[in-house]
């Protein structure tokens, strides 16, 4: 009973707007910032998820008068390479790998690329307990546990701890590692009884693997009540599959990543409940750290980026369609103004 | 033909009797969740779209062409539909027309440019592929477009005939069409003969462009269909969707091309093909196996397949 | 009618009249323009100028695909149009827009209706059957059949038709040809038009109305049949006089060559023979005698059921020759599907006629094989622009040429022919002749398969003619005529011994 | 070929052409950052993989067979390259030999079952291609492996000539090799009748089956080079790094195969259009411009330059 108790607490803790908490001292970033330069390199700029962030931390830069670049690409470890050359061949001071460009693809190039004098940051990659893969310089973490945490618990409280799971995982991505431990953790901790299966589905096979993988599992286990894909975008091969097994009333779908075309889904009623996180709250904290670290600040490895449960009953503040930057309040905002000290 | 009828029929059939056994072995081990009807109706109900991409395909090749950008079509068909239909609200049956004219459009460059500039449509149809996939990025900007009217879906999954998704009815509707229409139709003939022998087509009066450039028009429609049949049964769009299906569904042409007619492409052939495929990846999920074993079954059994079905034959030379 | 492909122009202002009921000749040597500007009636080539009536009224050229037959006009092309992996039946319809439903073919009614066609021809075909599976003799009179059917289906839309038959008979033994002459007549009979290309000077001679002869795409006259003589006819093809004599050296007495024993295949049965140095022996008989698997067993080209072939001291077994072996003994094989097996058409002369002497060649000089191959052309006499032409770009004469030099320039000792005269007009054909002959005079023998009789008057010493795969008969020096190999084909009771 | 000697020089170097002409046109918007020799030599180095790739392609391709199966070789390599060195502590001097010798024995399976089953090699190399994707999955655990000895990288990436990662110059010796062995050997004029002509080849002495067993020995060496320079470049392996490769090696290899020597698949034409493509996704990036036209100029680009040879060479009929 105290598990299922335990669960609703924390979901409501994740279910209101977010507060800000400054992940550090204030800083004269105008100042600093003046002459350094920083290229971010997206996982893949067709992801639009990865896509909005970039875009946004170059509208800050702009606003702070600094050079910003992004290196457009389609998720191709070739192009990240060639953009971490152009980085170093064109005196950029910062490299951001964000968001899934994983440095494990390339350690030469990283090596390289510090030994020409640029810094090499992880953004968005990894959970908060995990060490900055492949020796780069910093690397500035999610609180990818606690989604994992929020998913688990979810479930557990929807079901009155009769959780029977089936959780989808992609070994390959680094931040799969924090979210199982979250999601196994939450249901040692307040659901010994619930069951999971957990199944690892590679990136590349998403769209030929999801669907017959949910369907098999969903007759060899009728009692199944949720599917936890860990990222939303398996939703899309997720859902038909539950619908041509003709299962919608009996088997829900809780997720993470707060992708705008799932929060639309939620408001459909095809999926339950979505974590998500504030794409434009991401690429201040994302920029706030990578400057930190151009000013001699203390480096930041906690971003303090909030996650947030959206539900049918609170799925009206996100817009429709839905905005991934809509449903966080915008008291950051002014946080991070009052950070880098660009009030006048 | 004659001396050796049972063996011709053996080798018709061969596909079907392994995918019999397939399904037996399966059954034996888990009667309880494979072998039931709700289990086979969601083999049949989840791949109709990947039998419509084969279906498709089966045309140009036929007629000696690859339509590699098929798959693309279809992507970008999914798009356009949720974009029209979720975004801006156009009514589905004005839709449907415009998006399956689209896919004809597409299919009518191909085959205008492989047939005027006599280039192999390999390289045609990859290219105009990747120009699309640019075009569906675009209109999409990368997004996955969810919110189509649930009417769509409706008419996609949500009603079934003896408890299976009404796409599947869809799929066969259209392999019984293309199956009279090679088989029954002078066009049929035409495509044949065109894509066995381009000269010999030509001189037995065959206008072997217009065949080609028809086939190319039919298989951007199968295309579109499939794009169609795809939005409605995820209820959204994903720039990325179709590209999966391009090997798939060859694999199940060539497979398909060794069953039911063997040595031509022919519809039932491909829809048996797709479905010895699923049926054994739905059982490895079934008994629980780790997703890798998916891949070993399915590169393994496409390769046995043939190997068997010629071995059945005696290894007899095919054209294709 | 003027039709120009890149520089060469294959016809040159041809102006030709077929009245109805009459076999007209088409004539000419190889290249000369006959197959273009059949092709220019049925479509195929769009013409540069010229103009084209049928019955009076003008049509217009290019004329769509397809279209020819609505006016009447129906083909056997000299490659015969049939799609080898397609059944019969699927063949006789293919085209026929006049008369099926597009849009519901019945295939029983049409089975029937093939069945009943066929028989009328007393063709011994199924329906069903894959053409890749019938011999080449009853594929040209499927083509035929289908042509002849096409005519007659005209007819029920008035006007009496034309039926184009372009080469139609190298591929038949004699009997076959009378066959198709019969065919030809009735439907002459009926008021069929018919234009008859063909090497065969008898042929044209004993079938024809009237002839047109084309030299370099111009037609050089027309001339009639009961009025002309062959010496008229060749002069005005190959532009000079041609002597057709039998040209047979004699013979010294030596020890055989090549000997084979017991060489069994598909057809033949335990045939043995033997050939000495300098001699060219003749292989013949009806379709179906297995003549003409001697020269593939032999080189390996198909592997025999059994058989030995000792060859100059070696013993070969045929059961397990492969083609690099058969060269490796020297023995050479001109096969006569030319445009399957004899040359690669994408590929330059220079690539087709160099393949067999690169052996292991690891540093591959392409200058010294291009001007190999120059000279090869100018021995053989290939007519061709350069050694780096496609070889699809020469025409079907200088084709086989192009194969005899690639063979010939090993000095093979021992060498097969399969129809090697095969379309190849009177002039090439005493080209091809001197060429064997020089292999002769190097100490090589020559077997030759060929239901060509005139051929081998012209050329063997000795000729054996087979039956139902053995041998039947064996005619030697002043007994190889024309009408004695004839004679032992026909008849069926005669039994000789071989060997 | 004589008289028209000038059209057939803009043929052949026709791609090189539009090459140099976007090469300037990027360069004149900027050329600060796009004129650079340190940018051209990050293009050239980076994409020595494809280069490989397309390379092995052309191998079988000229033999008239596919090898869909090359991209997966790469990646099985590059998994067990890595697992061997990182995990398992197998000196390099055992390993290269070790995945090399798996190349050649993946070859020599896709060449067994498609010659002895006469089975189309599309359909074999895609099943042994899925197949090698379940074991790459499974031996790797579906995981990046990382930590590959630095001697490796050392003699891949970042020794450098002129600039260029040493990487570069083994794509371009094996450029060399290949263009060697086509065009100056008794083997290539093998591999040329085996594609284009083979019974007459088979009839001249040349071993067909051998020749095509050779040819897909070679193309799984190729992918094995390939998989152990893309291990040496990315210093780590991943289970999907071949998927990437194989559409634009197929597309590199039939647009190489429109210049240098036109008709044939050649390795200089692969080269100039692998860069072709690569220089203008690079000259995009830097430019800045949104994925989707790096989509729309590499579709555009493969049909307007297959277009536009054509045009230049009268819109021949092409065998391939
Ligand atoms: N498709 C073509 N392209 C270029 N030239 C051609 C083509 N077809 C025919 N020619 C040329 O036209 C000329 C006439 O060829 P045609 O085939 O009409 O000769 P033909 O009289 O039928 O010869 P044969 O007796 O050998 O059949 C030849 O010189 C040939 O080279
Ligand atoms: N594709 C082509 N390109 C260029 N020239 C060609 C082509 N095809 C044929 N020719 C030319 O056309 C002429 C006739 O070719 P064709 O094959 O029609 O000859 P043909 O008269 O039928 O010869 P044969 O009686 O030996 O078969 C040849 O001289 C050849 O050089
Ligand atoms: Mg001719
Ligand atoms: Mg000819």
């Amino acid at each position: 009973q105290d598990g299922i108790a335990n669960a609703q607490a924390n979901i409501a803790a994740y279910s209101g707007i977010p507060e800000f908490v400054a992940p550090g001292v204030p800083f004269d970033a105008k100042a600093c910032m003046a002459d350094k330069s920083i290229l971010t390199i997206p996982a893949s700029s067709a992801i639009p998820f990865i896509k909005v962030i970039a875009d946004h931390k170059g509208q800050l830069a702009e606003g702070l008068g600094f050079k910003h670049e992004q290196w457009e690409n389609q998720g191709n470890p070739t192009q990240w390479i060639q953009g971490m050359e152009y980085a170093a061949n064109n005196g950029f001071d910062v490299i951001s790998l964000l968001a899934g460009a994983d440095p494990r693809f390339f350690e030469p190039q990283v090596k390289a690329a510090q030994e020409k004098g640029v810094k090499v940051v992880t953004s968005h990659l990894t959970g908060l307990e995990i060490d900055a893969p492949a020796g780069v310089d910093s690397n500035t973490a999610i609180d990818y546990k606690q989604a994992g945490k929020l998913m688990a618990d979810w479930t557990i409280a929807q079901t009155g701890g009769k959780t029977n799971a089936l959780i989808l995982v992609s070994n390959e991505a680094l931040s799969t590692d924090s979210l199982t431990d979250g999601l196994t953790e939450a249901f040692g901790a307040n659901c010994p009884d619930c069951q999971y299966e957990i199944v690892n589905v590679p990136i590349v096979d998403w769209a030929t693997k999801i669907q017959p993988t949910v369907q098999g599992k969903l007759q060899a286990n009728a009692d199944l009540n949720y599917v936890i894909p860990i990222y939303d975008s398996m939703s899309t091969f997720v859902t038909p599959a539950i619908a041509i097994a003709g299962k919608r009333d009996s088997v829900k779908v809780a997720t993470f990543n707060g992708t705008p075309f799932v929060l639309d889904l939620i408001r459909d009623g095809t999926v339950e409940m979505d974590i998500g996180e504030n794409l434009d709250w991401i690429a201040h904290a994302m920029l706030d750290a990578e400057m930190r670290l151009l000013c001699d600040q203390e480096p930041i490895t906690d971003s303090k980026v909030p996650l947030r449960v959206f539900t049918a009953d609170n799925i009206a503040e996100v817009g429709n369609p839905a905005d991934a930057a809509m449903g966080y309040g915008d008291a950051y905002v002014q946080g991070y103004r009052d950070l880098w000290m660009t009030n006048e | 033909m004659r001396q050796s009828d049972l063996t011709y029929q053996l080798e018709r059939f061969g596909l079907l009797f392994v995918w019999l056994a397939f399904i037996a072995l399966f059954g034996a081990m888990r009667p309880d969740t494979f072998l039931t009807w709700s289990n086979f109706s969601t083999i049949f109900g989840s791949e109709a779209v990947l039998v419509i991409v084969t279906l498709g395909l089966i045309i140009p090749l036929t007629a000696g062409d690859f339509d590699l950008s098929i798959a693309q079509v279809l992507t970008l068909v999914s798009m356009t539909t949720a974009i029209l239909d979720a975004r801006l609200d156009v009514p589905l049956v004005l839709v449907i027309p415009l998006v399956l004219a689209l896919g004809a459009l597409i299919g009518l460059i191909n085959g205008a440019i492989t047939l005027y500039f006599r280039v192999h449509s390999l390289i045609v149809t990859l290219g105009v592929g990747t120009f699309l996939h640019g075009i569906t990025l675009w209109i999409g900007n990368s997004q996955t477009i969810s919110g189509v009217s649930p009417m769509l879906m409706e008419w996609v999954i949500i009603q079934r005939f003896w408890g299976i998704p009404i796409a599947f009815y869809y799929a066969m509707l259209l392999a019984v069409l293309i199956w009279y229409m090679l088989s029954y139709t002078a066009f049929g003939q035409q495509l044949l003969f065109t894509g066995r022998g381009r000269e010999v087509g030509r001189l037995t009066g065959v206008a072997v462009g217009r065949v080609r450039l028809a086939a190319f028009v039919l298989s951007g429609i199968m295309g579109a269909i499939a794009g169609i049949l795809y939005t409605g049964t995820t209820g959204s769009a994903n720039p990325s969707s179709g590209t999966f299906l391009l090997l798939p569904a060859f694999a199940a042409a060539f497979l398909g091309a060794t069953c039911i007619k063997p040595g031509r492409f022919n519809p039932w052939g491909s829809v048996i093909a797709v479905y010895f495929l699923v049926t054994g990846i739905n059982g490895l999920s079934v008994l629980g196996f780790r997703t890798f074993v998916q891949d070993l079954f399915y590169g393994g059994a496409l390769v046995l397949a043939v190997m068997v079905s010629q071995l059945v034959s005696g290894r007899k030379e095919r054209g294709l | 009618m003027t039709k120009t492909f890149g520089g060469v122009q294959a016809l040159n202002n041809v102006a030709l009249s077929i009245q109805p009921g009459e076999v007209h000749g088409l004539l000419g040597t190889n290249g000369s323009g006959k197959s273009t500007l059949i092709k220019v009636l049925s479509g195929f080539h769009a013409p540069d100028a010229g103009s084209l009536e049928i019955d009076g009224r003008p049509v217009t050229l290019p004329m769509p695909l397809g279209r020819s037959e609505a006016h009447g006009l129906a083909f056997v092309h000299q490659n015969l149009g049939l799609l080898y992996e397609a059944s019969v039946l699927e063949n006789l319809i293919a085209g026929d827009h006049e008369r099926l439903n597009p849009w519901r073919i019945n295939w029983r009614a049409e089975a029937e209706r093939a069945r009943v066609l066929l028989a009328e021809y007393e063709l011994d075909l199924m329906p069903d059957q894959i053409v890749a599976d019938l011999s080449p003799v009853q594929r040209a009179q499927l083509a035929i059949v289908r042509a002849a059917d096409r005519v007659r289906e005209h007819r029920h839309y008035g006007a009496p038709g034309v039926l184009v038959l372009d080469e139609p008979t190298p591929f038949l033994p004699e009997e076959d040809v009378a066959k198709l002459f019969a065919i030809m007549r009735r439907l002459k009979e009926s008021g069929v038009a018919i234009i008859f290309v063909s090497h065969d000077i008898d042929e044209v001679l004993e079938v024809t109305d009237r002839s047109t002869v084309l030299r370099d795409g111009k037609a050089i006259g027309t001339y009639y049949t009961a009025s002309t003589d062959r010496e008229t006819l060749v002069h005005a093809i190959v532009g000079r006089a041609v002597s057709v004599d039998r040209r047979v050296s004699t013979l010294s007495e030596s020890r055989p060559i090549a000997t084979i024993t017991r060489l069994s295949g598909k057809i033949l049965r335990d045939v043995s023979l033997s050939v000495r140095p300098g001699e060219i022996l003749g292989l013949t008989g009806l379709i179906g005698s297995g003549h003409d698997e001697v020269p593939m067993l032999l080189s390996g080209a198909v592997q025999a059921v059994s058989g030995d072939l000792m060859l100059d001291g070696c013993s070969l077994d045929l059961t397990q020759l492969r083609p690099a072996d058969a060269i490796a003994a020297r023995i050479a094989f001109i096969p006569a599907d030319r445009q399957r097996l004899g040359i690669a058409p994408e590929l330059t002369l220079t690539e087709n006629a160099m393949l067999p002497i690169l052996g292991h060649g690891a540093w591959l000089n392409h200058e010294k094989l291009r001007r190999a191959t120059a000279e090869l052309m100018k021995r053989f006499t290939v007519k061709a622009d350069n050694p780096g032409q496609a070889a699809s770009e020469l025409s079907g004469g200088n084709q086989q040429k192009l194969v005899l030099g690639k063979w010939l320039q090993l000095g093979p000792q021992l060498v097969l022919l399969d129809e090697p005269t095969q379309g190849i007009d009177v002039g090439a054909r005493q080209e091809i002749y001197d060429r064997v002959a020089e292999a002769c005079a190097r100490g090589g023998a020559v077997i030759c398969a060929t239901s060509e009789f005139e051929q081998l008057e012209t050329i063997a010493h000795r000729v054996l003619v087979f039956e139902r795969g053995r041998i039947k008969a064996e005619l030697k020096g002043d007994d190889v005529t024309k009408a004695s190999i004839a004679q032992a084909c026909y008849e069926g009771a005669q039994t000789h011994a071989a060997e």
